[in-house]
């Protein structure tokens, strides 16, 4: 199932500031490069004025163009963009042709007017439509925020939009992380003995900034490709997307109609988003009043016959524990999404981390166990999530699948999976020789609960977060009984492991004796680290685990034979402390950071080899 | 939906029922199997989903589909199964705790929703299940195993609650009162939207007596008024008394000692949109003026989940996508052959 | 308490501040820094405890104690601080999702109890932090990135949440009207009990205008009015229109045309007990009557920590145990030799 | 630090039933003899008659009684009895005698007016203290409840009464657990040609069950007692109220005001009743409207300067998860009280098991330490809440402290702590020295953060759930920053080991290969099953965790020695998870019981030869 991924870390960046020659980009390009500069990057820069002096306002030919390139090893101002700023679309129009597929394009929405694609010889209302552009647009208001910014100026209109140069600069510098201070120095030295023009600038440029912490806007440093050679229809997706479509796959085999109960928290909130469009397949996503009515509500879907979901982030996983357990006595099928970010707490909510591990396979009174699973890359989410459907669904239980800021903003090109490629998934609905024995907990020889509900005649029933007797179904306080319960529901989980593949251990050269291993959203920098060392003469094996909980049947054998067991994960060790807790013969060892942060391929590389070393 | 009639034992199961004698909520279950067999849902249409509390456990002593969930959360349980399937007739039960404690945000929010539900809220001012701690409609000095000293907390008013979360539907009836309760639950189950159903019932053993001061037949004919749509606001042991308007106000006035004659009498409207009247009805508390029992509130409004229906359906016809791949090749995409 | 007078800046602090520009939070915290200055009350004495949410952050912004803690809890937080010690001067800062959604039972809780604290409620209509979903304040049909093709239920009115919640204190501002903040702000200070002040707030970003129907510079003098206690109820730019009373209800009418006169015009009391005209004034959307800014109710009404505190005081003096050991003493022991 | 702690399990049980001799005392007492021999136990009664045959009703000679012995090994009618029912106030001063001191006493409280008092020649109107009983007194309403049940028959006030023993025996057979439909085939014998007055009294008969039912009454078959010969003042005290205790004497030793925010549950309320109690005290106790409120009440009374604490069972504990990992964010000292219950979900509200650990470890979201620790017995509830507060406080940190029904429930007597005995406890405040370099996140030696508050002037700072600069306590997003800080806020946990006291193992015999190893209330069977063990030569050391987050700093060294660590605790198998996980090279075998009940000290034994004879 885990076919070739890459995650190319993007060594360099190419922005492009474009504008009309009033605009003043070659200020802000020179400015951003200075900037970086002084951060120590390496750059090159490429200005592009226009051919005509005077141009008129806002045509084709008086676009003027300032190329950045930042990073390691840069040489030249670069091809293609990476990030466009155009500040109208005569501007857009003339630029396009330099933005690289999996782009940016930032635009002056305000400058979008009628008026404004006059000028720049449009022919229709839909700008990006006509000029074939693809890649991800941000819309910003900057005509407007620069005005909110500079009310109490005193400028006029005029003078307020000679300001919009640096609106555009200080929303690069947040995307790029560079301080505004060095910016604020440049200014200075410009317009030193101009002090309105200086505040006015610097108050806008912080406008620019803060508007981009606002929104959260950021530009992937990564792109995950999973290489599918497979011919067929491609689309590009991100995690979050990915998720909700295997969702909807996982609907349309299993004949369950698809119900979202959700509330929006960074990084998870595109899930909602995605499925509350998709109100065209016929799913009802619902977006409830906070994350105990979104698990509620699904849990009351489920019960009502649906396939039914919650998407969240950490702090709204706790939040949710109670529902879970309910979830698992009344054993019903839920999938819960957790799309982890920085914590605890709070945290760093945009950031990446891989720390709700533990909560996800500990986190709720009582022994109540239930199936967790972790998705390896945006497409993965894909298959996953409909993994993760399945198994609620056949195995009427609560399902966590984890993914992460990382995979779950990150795209992918991924093919569209064409008839066959996924199996029916078949509910446990009673059949028809227990029609009359049956009682709410009856069971089938997997232990899987049969499922019933409201509509359907003759089997009325009641369940609930009270023990059941196993016999009868009905509330028992009888102490054997509790017994026999919580063994079978701890047995209906491991029996998931029937139903799951094996774990696949990558090897390039036999008997290595040392074995790296990680899950989820790691995949992609752990088997790059693991090429590379391999490449390197460093010989070891690898293994991902999508499968967490329970583990495939094979780990213990597939693990066990090695002398060391290194376990690479973005956080203090949880997933590290959990196989060790299950299979305690293994002599792990451990990478990892906690910095919100994906790993970068050397430090696992340095990470395993300090540990081979036996530094 | 059917023809088939029924008998209110067909909604009845052979569950060994576990309240205490004489609590009020034995009298409430039975009229419920009525209500029910009035109504003539098959019991196969109806799901009862309740939190936890004494009252919670309502749901196992019925032959519907039953969920008794976990405190406080019955609400939004509810929300999802009328939302996941809007022909069950889904009711919710639960307790003064359960629904205005630890339920409190779920409620204001399904009653916002007006998400098409019967919600029986039986207040008894007290925890019964966890033993005899005030509750949020437990009044002002409460003294309780949680309040040694009495309380220092103003009680919600359900009804104001539900008036000022835009509620739709608001009915009240006692524990001891059966046939006001059949009237109004068959009522709350014919209006589509957040049915709210208050009943004054009495936990024998943490709180007994609590609504004696309108419930005792004594005195009941005089501190209570039996409101109805369409019908002249009347109540004493003869009916001889009767609601006025008054200013702003109302005022409760004699008819027999000349003063006023049943032509003053308002008569009931549950139905008018404004909610001015219906608050000063349902505020009533039995000191100057007679605590309003019946239907108080009555009105129509879209209600959440078929409105939800309506535009998935809208939505769906519009696109006439088959299926998810459908979809998506109806975006960008490209080939690799 | 303290004779020394305060500067604005005193309340202020160099935390750079990172909302939008132009957005309405900026307007809010200026005045708030303003209002402490005059309320004189020194910075440790005040603790602003917030939720999340893009307002949320507003506490980074004080000179004072501050807790940003997380979504939708800070009512119960600042609950906690408040009957901790009913000496601070507690301030609680909440977005529209934050404190009706998510928060929603803390907030009705916190009113009910009559918590002395001064809640400002920013009310943009809309999730901002998490970049634009529709709230519990959005109208029907809110296009959003949650609900693209428009929300299907209708938005609580912060005041009728208020009443329904037993409120004492209730005022409206909005983001533009700094002096009318300012106001309703020191009101709130000086009122004893949970005084909630929402202001309508522009979000620039995800839902900008959507408090244009009534902000906009060329419509607000007919479109709103500023309630003060004790004063005629007089709207419009040449204050010509009144408010009087119509039936049940209120009516807007011009005092330039002969039919009426000032004396006509109702005077406003915030301090009525009686809560049924104050329903009436917040209700008012700017249709037919205008919107009302400024302090709309008013009430006396016992605060909850200083009725713990007090209950707690009198029982210490009655048993004057002077700790653990005496009191356990003071039951029923045996002794080992 | 541990004592002697005998759990004695009641082998058998003496109820004795009085009244007037119009009661019924007899009919209810034979029956209820009949039922037990039913279902198997061994009985022994003694019929008490009045010697007057129509002595005035409700006076002292009219009382007749019934004693009933049931259990194991039973030959006498018992000598005192564990379970009292009087019918009216003469029936309880005759009988007061013969009851247990330990025991229970059911009156019916309808017939304790004043008239009665007089016919049972009382003189003042506190009966109970008149007649000197100190036992728990459960007041029940009979009269009342037979009313109401019967309200519906038909029959007058007279008659219904006659029912009213049979409403005492439905409330016995509920204590013990007895079918009723052998009472009612009893019933059906006596009365099977009245069919009115049989159904009747069957009501009545399920009245009283239910009632038991309702209430959760219950009679301990347990009784805890710690041995502790010191002199003293002695009480006797059950966990919940040892608990609430231990709290308010942190506040006396630490001179923090105690706060305490709470919702109630099932097996947990009496915490909140007893500190509501304790206003005397000065304590704050709020009930808040849910548990996220209380657990965020105490959080805003931490903030404000209090010793502030939550007290709540499971599911409570599920939904407090997301306010707890602000408190890890914040640093702020608070107490969160688990009385454990029967899991997972509602589950079994009133039966004890040791479920919770593992939520209490690892429920939340990110990386987010805190301290966790477990009493063991009723009185070390006291002294364990002491060591919450003092860690809370000294180390500003939340501490969950897990007890369990048992222990909450049980009893025992306790020597009332003298002045000394406790240390005083210090809040980390701001040290002068540091005044002028400090902000909100700075720390002592131990990593501690220091402790400021509202009111404090000149201390202004804000504090949240956001990442925060190490260097400077502002909201920071830096990667390298969130790492320093998640080490840090773990490093100050461990350091939390520095402040505990060492595990304590004890030992009967050297060189012993195995060792039993428990945690929390399970302390006294383990306890007697390691010396029934030794005394049967079967040799094996013993230590019980009370330290479980961070381990005492001597665990590993204490337990690698051992070639068999046995890990027996009521779950299935979760400190041996944790345990395992910690120390990999443990030889951990497990005994379980996951059943809603204690174990059972033979269960013990019997696992523990099992696994010594490896099977
Ligand atoms: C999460 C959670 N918190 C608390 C409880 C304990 N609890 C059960 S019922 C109840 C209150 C019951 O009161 P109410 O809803 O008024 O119902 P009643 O028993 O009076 O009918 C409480 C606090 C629980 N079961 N779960
Ligand atoms: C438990 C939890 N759920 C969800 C979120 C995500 N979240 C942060 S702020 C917010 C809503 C903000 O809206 P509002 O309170 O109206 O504040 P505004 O940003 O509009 O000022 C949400 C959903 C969160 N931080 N924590
Ligand atoms: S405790 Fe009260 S509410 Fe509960 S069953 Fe008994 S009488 Fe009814
Ligand atoms: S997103 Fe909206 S609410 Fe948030 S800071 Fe920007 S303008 Fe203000
Ligand atoms: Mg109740
Ligand atoms: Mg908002």
């Amino acid at each position: 199932m885990l076919g070739k991924t890459n995650v190319k870390f993007r060594q360099s960046i190419v922005v492009r500031f474009s504008g009309d020659s009033g605009d003043g980009m070659q200020l802000a390009g020179n400015i951003f490069s200075s900037v970086s500069a002084e951060m120590g990057e390496i750059i090159s820069t490429f200005p592009d004025y226009p051919a005509e002096v005077r141009a008129p306002q806002g045509s084709l030919s008086g676009v003027s163009g300032f190329q950045v390139h930042i990073g390691h090893g840069v040489h030249t101002p670069g091809d293609e963009c990476d990030v466009l700023v155009a500040m109208n679309p005569a501007a857009l129009k003339q630029n396009v042709q330099f933005l690289n597929k999996n782009g940016v394009a930032i635009v002056d929405i305000d400058s979008f007017k009628e008026i404004d694609l006059k000028k720049a010889e449009f022919k229709t209302d839909d700008p990006y439509k006509e000029i074939g552009l693809k890649t991800q647009i941000v819309e910003v208001p900057m005509t407007t925020m620069v005005k909110a910014a500079l009310e109490d100026s005193g400028m006029d209109f005029k003078s307020q939009m000679k300001c919009r140069n640096m609106f555009a600069l200080g929303l690069i510098c947040w995307l790029f992380n560079m301080p505004l201070s060095s910016a604020r120095r440049f200014l200075q030295h410009k317009f030193g003995n101009k002090p309105a023009v200086f505040d006015a600038n610097c108050k806008v440029l912080k406008g620019g900034y803060d508007y981009g912490h606002n929104i959260h806007a950021s530009v992937s440093k990564y792109r995950i490709e999973t290489e599918d050679m497979r011919p067929g229809i491609y689309v590009d997706v991100n995690g979050n997307k990915a998720t909700a479509w295997g969702l909807i796959l996982a609907s349309e085999k299993s004949g369950r109609p698809l119900y979202l109960g959700s509330y929006p928290i960074t990084p998870a909130t595109d899930i909602l988003h995605e499925l509350a469009k998709r109100r065209d397949l016929g799913v009802k996503a619902c977006q409830m009043e906070d994350e105990i009515a979104g698990i509620c509500s699904a849990i009351g879907a489920a019960y009502a016959g649906s396939l039914a979901v919650t998407s969240t982030s950490g702090p709204g996983l706790s939040l949710k524990s109670e529902a879970m357990g309910l979830a698992v006595m009344s054993e019903l099928p839920l999938v819960i999404i957790d799309v982890q970010r920085g914590g605890p707490s709070t945290g760093m909510p945009t950031k990446t981390e891989q720390t709700d591990l533990l909560q996800a396979l500990y986190g709720r009174s009582g022994e109540c166990p239930l199936v967790v699973l972790a998705a390896t890359s945006p497409t993965d989410c894909f298959h996953m999530a409909f993994e993760a459907a399945r198994l609620a669904i056949e195995h009427m239980t609560p399902v966590i699948l984890l993914t992460d800021a990382f995979i779950a903003n990150g795209s992918s090109a991924w093919r569209v999976p064409e008839v066959g490629d996924y199996p029916e998934i078949h509910p446990n609905f009673v059949p028809e020789e227990k029609e009359g024995s049956w009682h709410a907990y009856s069971r089938n020889d997997e232990l899987v609960r049969y499922w019933s509900f409201p509509g359907v005649p003759g089997k009325m029933h009641r369940v609930g977060g009270l023990e059941r007797d196993y016999d009868t179904g009905v509330i028992s306080n009888s102490p054997e009984n509790h017994q026999r319960m919580v063994n079978t529901r701890a047995q209906k989980i491991a029996n998931v492991a029937n139903h799951i593949p094996e774990l696949e251990v990558k090897s390039e050269h036999d008997g290595c004796d040392t074995i790296i291993v990680g899950w989820g959203g790691t995949y992609g920098h752990i088997l790059t680290a693991y090429e590379h060392l391999n490449n390197a003469g460093k010989h070891l094996d690898f293994a991902q685990f999508q499968y967490i909980n329970p583990l495939p049947l094979n780990t213990r054998e597939a693990l066990s034979k090695y002398k060391t067991v290194i376990v690479a994960e973005l956080n203090n060790g949880q997933f590290a402390t959990y196989l060790q807790s299950q299979i305690p013969e293994l002599n792990i060892k451990r990478i990892n950071k906690t910095q919100g942060q994906p790993f970068l391929v050397n430090e696992i590389e340095e990470g395993v080899i300090k540990i081979m070393e036996g530094k | 939906m059917t023809n088939q009639t029924y008998d209110p034992k067909d909604f009845k199961n052979d569950v060994a029922v576990r309240w205490c004698p004489g609590c009020g909520d034995h009298a409430v279950l039975n009229v419920l199997h009525k209500a029910m067999a009035e109504l003539g849902i098959p019991p196969h249409m109806i799901a009862v989903v309740s939190g936890i509390g004494c009252s919670s456990r309502l749901p196992y002593y019925m032959n519907t589909y039953g969920f008794h969930t976990i405190h406080g959360r019955g609400g939004a349980i509810a929300t999802g199964v009328k939302v996941a399937n809007p022909q069950l007739t889904v009711w919710q039960i639960s307790g003064d705790g359960d629904c205005l404690a630890i339920g409190g945000n779920h409620f204001i929010h399904e009653v916002r929703r007006n998400v098409d539900l019967n919600l029986l809220l039986l207040n008894n001012k007290i925890y019964g299940l966890t033993k005899g701690q005030f509750s949020p409609t437990s009044d002002r000095g409460c003294i309780s195993k949680s309040s040694p000293y009495g309380t220092t907390e103003d009680p919600f008013i359900p009804a104001e609650l539900v008036f000022g979360a835009r509620g739709t539907f608001f009915a009240r009836g006692m524990d001891v009162e059966l046939k006001i309760n059949q009237e109004i639950m068959i009522e709350a189950a014919g209006h589509k939207g957040c049915s709210v159903v208050e009943i004054l019932q009495n936990c024998m053993i943490f709180n007994n007596g609590i609504h004696n001061r309108i419930t005792d037949k004594a005195v009941r004919a005089n501190r209570t008024i039996h409101l109805v749509h369409g019908e002249k606001m009347l109540f004493g042991k003869n009916r001889d008394m009767g609601l006025v308007q008054d200013g702003f106000g109302l005022k409760a006035v004699r008819l027999d000692d000349g003063d006023y004659t049943i032509d003053d009498v308002l008569v009931h409207d549950a139905h008018c949109q404004d909610n001015f009247l219906h608050q000063q009805l349902a505020m009533m508390d039995g000191t100057n003026l007679p605590v309003a029992l019946g239907v108080i509130r009555d009105v129509d409004a879209p209600s959440y989940e078929t409105d939800v229906a309506v535009q998935v359906r809208k939505i769906q016809v519009k696109h006439r996508f088959k299926n998810l791949r459908d979809m998506i090749l109806a975006g960008d995409t490209w080939e690799r052959k």
